[in-house]
């Protein structure tokens, strides 16, 4: 039987979270995708969406609130050979980590970040997230909320991110298929994961998207993917994409909003110059001979410092 | 005693090339086959303001500096006001003339407290407040006048097309050794040495030095004797932030991560230059893989130090040799994700280079201030290693020897340097690599349910890494599996785990690799210091012992987990116990109190971001001996 | 001996109403005329995990737990498991009949590793591994099982159609409360207090507090007498969190930064319930401006951390009194800003919970091992206080004092606290106001040149404000207008400035406030503390009195400057010295070696994140009397 | 004469900075708007461009790197009456502050910030900043740029900035006016200020920018103003200005590229529930008596909490 991905701990989210969905859909992709659970990492930050490492059965990091970008980057950077995802939390990457979420868009490591999109900061029980919108009272605030949102797409789109998607975590299937073309993306890809919470949030609810979500694809002459390397043929989709984030309200789209593939990856760009670099990463170059001394010799490296008499 | 010790100050404008100056007269004298060091001091500032280069020329090794200077090299009009004290008999200070009568208030350059200091001084003495004024009062203390106007000589070399400005550095750098009597030929080799063979750099600089030397030999009123060529050998010129470079790459550096910041940044920069190579491995893994050949190291600048240190924290858990490089604001900044690579035992090393603090304080100046902070950044308790280097040659074997203690304990490893060391110049001999080892955690068996965190006899678990094993890592406290728990009694055998280390530690490291006691056993006082001081209190303890007094030096590198039984020992024999550090609550002995339960009485501390020079820490020695001043604050520096 | 003497136990699931069951109780008590105190355990989790109230109920004041409980109210399945050895001899152990049969493999919010350790316990016993076989441990050690079936006393109270889980808590508080003879009048008011008017709500409960007290009633084997009623008098019931909001506001708070953290953020969800209000002014003030009636509290939900302190920060510098509130990870984040709070001399306050570290730790669970970072964080040197409360009637108090501090001396003050005070609850009398005195900045002429940084005799400058005088400040190094500086001899005066203001902080708080020593002056052992363990300590003392024990405190609340003088005269005549920490490395005792060079011999030590109860610390004294063990570490606690 | 916000410091810009044209200009505008010194509140981070405030004769608060925003928004909160104006980086804002630039977006306190816009590090003498464009190398760096710019215009707006302009430096003249519009609007303005600095950068050089800048309002039917409060209006004038904002090459629009009046400011937000807070604003509530005491009191706040016999 394939790897199903499961642990065997208790989930301990709160029954009807929109988290469950979003983990079933991880374990799908994670078993469609046909790897050795060693291939992966999974990486989440601080808040109940920042727990889904532990329910996976790969290598994960539970990393800290806001850094789950930099940390999942590192990994990637030491070993371009694995298959990095990253979980946040809507306040997690957009509000203490927002300044990772807009530097993740000028790397473009291929890497997939899934934002947990709940409105609420959960595990704080229910303070207002980035992305909730000015003026509403969701169950967990005093008052209603005083701040704007974010739009999580428009930033993403904005700042660089070469795959920007939207998905819904009670639709598994559509998710699991989404997360599969992010992951397949070279490039740092995006899901804006609408994911509801019925303990704090009873604005956002199952419901609410059930009755306001619909697919992009489902129109056929929908087409995110940027098709030639100029800037023309990049704005132009971006234009798109970005007109597309706006719409939120009676109507919410799902799927691809943009995706450019001709954009090099970071480790792309590592290579330009440090040419074998996907040959032999930083995880696998040797630094050691076999008398225990190491590999690196200061007179072939450091010759410019050399004062010859 | 030696035939040659010059120490001189060449002064300029930032942007000016006083770098290049110093390192020209470094190198050329290093071609001649003498020994040489120097210090860079500078405002945090791009272009206009006073920086200057110490330097000492000796036959002997060298890592130290001292005043007053035997000569002052002034290619601005600040100079001589700001070092105006720096001189004494015999000194000879060489600058331009066409500046003689630049008042004080027409340095625009220079801060209005330094100003009204100086301006004090002057009025004090009854000197006029020009460049003349200042002249007059370097002669008074016996000082030597060398003036030259840059702008003709310039002209002359070159003709009135080349800007002056540009050539006061090589100019000023020509005389300056035409002055100490070094064979022109050996500065023109400088000169090549530092700008390559460029060939209208070079053309143009092989007239100035002419130029120069010329100059002096036509105003030769000091009597200058040209100085013997030495046997010179193959050294390389490094700075403290290209030893740890270099120290790192040896010791297996793949991945290095930093936001630029003063001092540390150079570092990376200087990776940044040298990050392809081709290593030299043993035959068989040479046949086995072609391409490793061409490893190199990733240096990324990240968009802030909290990603900086997170992206080293998790690569390291790859197992690749993982660190990143900063100085005090970028170190604050790192104190959380420290405490996750403390309970997630990941082997990372943040190389610390201290600056004047609090807060952005003195950017580019020295200070050793951050040692608490050091030892106990980040909230709640966790092992950690924090090491400390002071010079070059020690710098390079321990860069790779905290990785080393990283990778074995499975703890974060903080180095800890200052800035007189990172912009400190050295000449260092080629490594031998048959003394350098690298040693790593003991690999295990890839187990089905593999614990990461296992509970062991002495704390150290078998490492599982990205990309081999499935492991999981929280910075909440974590089951031997790695996952979130908060099982009282687990928190409790996890806690011991952690904290035990901190035993193994000192028990597996070796005692000199923890803490030095340098010079006689039996000594009528007794240092106590840390960093890049220790080239200063051994150069002063030659001096002491040509009086007659003994002295010796306990110099600590294990700063966390303290070594206090060792200092203890070392520290008990003591008769006359003095602390010298750089900064204001004299941290090292505050550690010493926590740990030994032994006071220390005597202070020689520094604070002003200046450099430590020999004169001040022989006064204060003597200060401390004679006068039994408990507290002495050193105050030298421009 | 006093009567009443009940410590009782609430367990269920997180999100279940534990919280409100334990108010009930409080609140039921204190309008019968009794004291009591309670403190909350509960997991990083928002429904389903394992929390528990403990509460204890006496006639005399109370601020201290202890095991074993007199009764144990198990609202779910985990609950026997986990506290099977909380009880001994009498307890009374509620619990739901229905569930008898559940296995612990059953209990899937249990964690592995505890269920491990229950499951071991249970076997050595030979019991069953059910829930039923907790029973029989239990019984074992002498508890008196009390099997009820939650779900027929709801349904039999509301009828079929309300949700017996909604219903567990009040039912379980009512069955609670008759256990312990509280006539059932109480136990309806304490339910009104705590959920208010409406309706069907108090319709609903005072259904099942009925049915409750007649299932007592009707099943009372237990020989319960009813308990007196005595003269109540009106409290405030407040946790921890809630005093520091309230101390905070009375002593002028108008600007409260934060990002919400575990316990710290409660204080600031009560200050945004209650930041609207009318002040009560001096007749004066009230005519002269209406308006000012209705000044308030801005309560501010910042980015992070670091946007949190640098708000508060230059909030403070328009002449507001502001403050910020956060746990461990915040406070990481806060060490860059703090440094810049230090070298500009702001008056702002840091309000710091301690949690279970390092890292994420155990973030709902108890710790106090930030102190020595709270005292070292930030690179460099510079003045700050670091101040500890341990209760909440001091608490309240005390935020007032931090802010005096504050502005007297301009100075970052750290208030640091722990989870365990932070939820704690407490009955507090009404305010004395005549007691409390709000002192600022002397107020000084607005000048021409206004010279923020002045160099003065204290170290203390004029205080100048946005919106008022023209300032400059700078984390770099400054001249007394505050612009920057790197001259050195204006660096070493401001170093002097500055740091001397800590002398001049152990001069000017009187010794009261600084530490306490409490209890017999001559005493057979000295325990040495600081922070929640206060009352448990004290608690202990009545008992080893009563043993013929002459036990004191010394109880230490400035913690930076440390009062060194003071603690060494109240510890240098100590016969038996014991330090005792919620940490692993005993670091106020690391402070008394550094500080005082007293070094202390006994530990008693707790790191487990649980609450610290009497019977362990009386435990731990004994061992360290009587068994000469020198490190006691404490593990009560589910 | 009119103060003329000048302090007697050396101003320690290299020559021919594009910095000096700003602080002219901010001293211009400063003289222009009439007020006392006192009612000013000039903010900087870290960098070259954050010495600012030293050389402006108001009260002026130099920061930490990156923290700029909420030092400044500190002050705004707690005295509203004052003139907040935040000097950043580039560096400052868009990478080690792109979190709190992203937040502030999101409050609109009524303050301006100000990009020195010159595509490096100046203080660190030279590393490409967030908004120097990927592959090109400048003076200081040693092989090119490998990170993607940002487009801080398109960033303001689509986080929800509700002025966004573009002035360059050494048009000091235009620059002043829309530092004095900036300055008017009630809410935050942004303007990303192309600072050329001729040390580090020796590709946007004040040359590269003179040939390229024009002037949006010199054409009279542009016009970046929102007129009604609703989502269409604002959107119809954010997508014109993200369009806009893509242009960057042979031509470089300069003025107003969106400005939403109609958005309440922070402050505003705060008095809808603390009703008198712009009259006794936190800076000016009194919080002691005239005997010493305190002027709060636990039984008119802290009712809830009191349990009555
Ligand atoms: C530095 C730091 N600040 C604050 C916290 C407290 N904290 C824990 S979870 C959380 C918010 C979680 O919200 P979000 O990221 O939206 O995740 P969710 O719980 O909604 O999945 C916060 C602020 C923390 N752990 N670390
Ligand atoms: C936390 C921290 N990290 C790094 C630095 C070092 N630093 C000083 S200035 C600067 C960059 C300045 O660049 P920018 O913000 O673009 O300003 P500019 O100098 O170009 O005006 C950095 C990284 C610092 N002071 N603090
Ligand atoms: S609080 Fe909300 S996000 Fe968190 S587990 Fe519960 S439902 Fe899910
Ligand atoms: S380095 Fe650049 S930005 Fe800094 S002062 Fe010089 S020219 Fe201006
Ligand atoms: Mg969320
Ligand atoms: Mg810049």
């Amino acid at each position: 039987m394939a790897h199903n991905y499961r642990t065997d701990l208790w989930v301990d989210w709160c029954p009807g979270c929109g988290d469950f969905g979003i983990l079933a859909a991880l374990q799908q992709s994670m078993t469609e995708m046909n790897k050795k659970p060693e291939d992966f990492a999974i990486f989440s930050g601080i808040g109940c969406s920042a727990k889904t490492p532990h329910y996976i059965n790969a290598p994960g990091m539970h990393t800290l609130h806001g850094r789950v970008i930099p940390f999942a980057s590192g990994v990637k950077l030491a070993n371009p050979n694995l298959t990095v995802i990253a979980d946040g939390g809507d306040g997690d990457l957009l509000s203490i980590g927002a300044g990772h979420f807009v530097a993740a868009g000028r790397r473009n490591v291929d890497m997939t970040i899934i934002i947990h999109n709940n409105g609420v900061y959960g595990l704080t029980k229910g303070q207002a997230s980035p992305t909730l919108a000015r003026g509403e009272k969701t169950k967990g605030l005093q008052r209603p909320n005083i701040l704007d949102s974010l739009n999580p797409v428009a930033l993403a789109l904005t700042v660089g991110y070469t795959f920007v998607a939207r998905a819904f975590s009670f639709d598994v299937k559509n998710t699991k298929d989404i997360i599969m073309k992010a992951v397949k993306h070279r490039g740092t890809s995006v899901i804006d994961l609408l994911q509801p919470c019925p303990t704090y949030n009873d604005i956002n609810t199952k419901e609410w998207y059930e009755q306001r979500v619909y697919y992009l694809d489902k129109d056929p002459s929908w087409d995110p993917v940027v098709k030639e390397a100029t800037s023309e043929a990049s704005e132009q989709k971006y234009l798109q994409a970005i007109q597309k984030s706006l719409e939120w309200g009676d109507k919410i789209p799902l799927g691809v909003l943009y995706q450019n593939d001709l954009v090099p990856s970071f480790g792309d760009r590592i290579a330009d110059h440090i040419t074998n670099y996907f040959e032999v990463p930083p995880a696998l170059s040797p630094i050691i001979n076999s008398e225990g001394q190491p590999v690196a010799r200061m007179e072939k490296i450091f010759t410019d410092r050399l004062i010859k008499r | 005693m030696p035939l040659v010790d010059i120490d001189l100050i060449i002064g300029g404008p930032q942007g000016g090339g006083i770098d290049s100056a110093a390192q020209i007269v470094i190198r050329a004298f290093s071609i001649a086959g003498y020994e040489a060091f120097g210090i860079r001091e500078y405002y945090s500032n791009i272009k206009g303001r006073h920086s200057y280069f110490h330097v000492r020329v000796k036959e002997t090794p060298v890592r130290s500096l001292r005043y007053p200077v035997d000569l002052l090299v002034c290619l601005d009009a600040e100079s001589p006001f700001v070092h105006m004290e720096d001189v004494s008999d015999k000194t000879i200070v060489l600058y331009d003339e066409d500046l003689m009568n630049t008042k004080i208030e027409q340095v625009l350059t220079m801060e209005s407290e330094t100003k009204k200091h100086v301006l004090d001084k002057l009025k004090e003495g009854g000197f006029g407040t020009t460049i003349a004024g200042t002249i007059d009062f370097m002669k008074k203390r016996g000082a030597i006048p060398y003036p030259v106007s840059f702008r003709n000589l310039v002209v002359g070399a070159l003709g009135p097309n080349k800007p002056p400005a540009r050539y006061a550095n090589t100019l000023g750098a020509s005389l300056a050794m035409a002055l100490m009597g070094l064979p022109a030929e050996f500065t023109s080799r400088g000169i090549e040495s530092v700008f390559g063979k460029k060939k209208e750099v070079l053309e143009d600089n092989e007239k100035i030095v002419k130029s120069g030397y010329e100059f002096v030999k036509s105003h030769n009123n000091l009597n200058i004797k040209e100085l013997p060529v030495r046997e010179a050998k193959e050294r390389y010129i490094l700075t403290g932030n290209e030893a740890i470079g270099i120290g790192k790459v040896i010791g297996g550096l793949k991945l290095q991560t930093y936001y630029p910041i003063t001092p540390a940044a150079d570092e990376s920069f200087f990776l940044e230059g040298h990050d392809y190579f081709e290593p030299v491995m043993g035959e068989d893994i040479d046949k086995e893989n072609e391409v490793l050949k061409n490893a190199s190291v990733v240096v990324v600048q990240a968009e802030d130090e909290i990603a900086a240190i997170a992206m080293a924290i998790s690569g390291a858990m790859t197992g690749t040799r993982t660190a990143t490089g900063t100085s005090g604001p970028g170190f604050s900044l790192m104190a959380e994700a420290l405490g996750y690579a403390g309970i997630n035992e990941v082997p990372v090393v943040v190389t610390l280079y201290q600056r004047g603090g609090p807060s952005t304080g003195l950017p580019t100046r020295n200070s050793q201030a951050d040692l608490m902070f050091a030892i106990n950044a980040g909230h709640g308790e966790f092992a950690r290693i924090v090491y400390s280097s002071g010079d070059v040659p020690e710098a390079i074997d321990d860069a790779v020897r905290v990785f080393n203690y990283a990778e074995k304990f499975q703890v974060p490893v903080i180095h800890i340097l200052d800035k007189n060391f990172a912009n400190s110049f050295f000449l260092v001999d080629p490594l031998d690599y048959s003394k350098i080892k690298i040693e790593r955690w003991k690999l295990s068996e890839n187990t089905e349910n593999f614990e990461r965190f296992k509970l062991t006899e002495d704390g150290i678990s078998p490492m599982g890494m990205f990309g081999k094993n499935i492991i999981w890592l929280t910075g909440d406290e974590h089951s031997e599996l790695g996952h979130i728990t908060e099982d009282p009694e687990t928190r409790d055998a996890m806690m011991v785990k952690r904290m035990g280390k901190l035993n193994t530690i000192l028990k597996e490291i070796p005692e000199d690799e923890q803490v030095e006691l340098i010079g006689d056993k039996n000594a009528d006082v007794t240092l106590l210091s840390w960093g890049s001081n220790t080239g200063v209190i051994l150069s002063v303890f030659e001096k002491l012992r040509t009086e007659g007094v003994k002295a010796n030096l306990v110099y600590v590198k294990l700063m966390n987990p303290f070594p206090s039984k060792l200092v203890s020992k070392y520290l008990s024999t003591a008769k006359v116990l003095i602390d010298l550090e750089n900064n204001y609550t004299a941290q090292l002995a505050t550690l010493v109190k926590q740990n030994c339960g032994i006071e220390v009485k005597n202070f020689i501390l520094k604070y002003n971001g200046r450099h430590t020079t020999d004169d001040e820490v022989y006064e204060g020695i003597k200060r401390v001996l004679d006068k039994k001043e408990n507290r002495v604050v050193m105050i030298r520096g421009a």
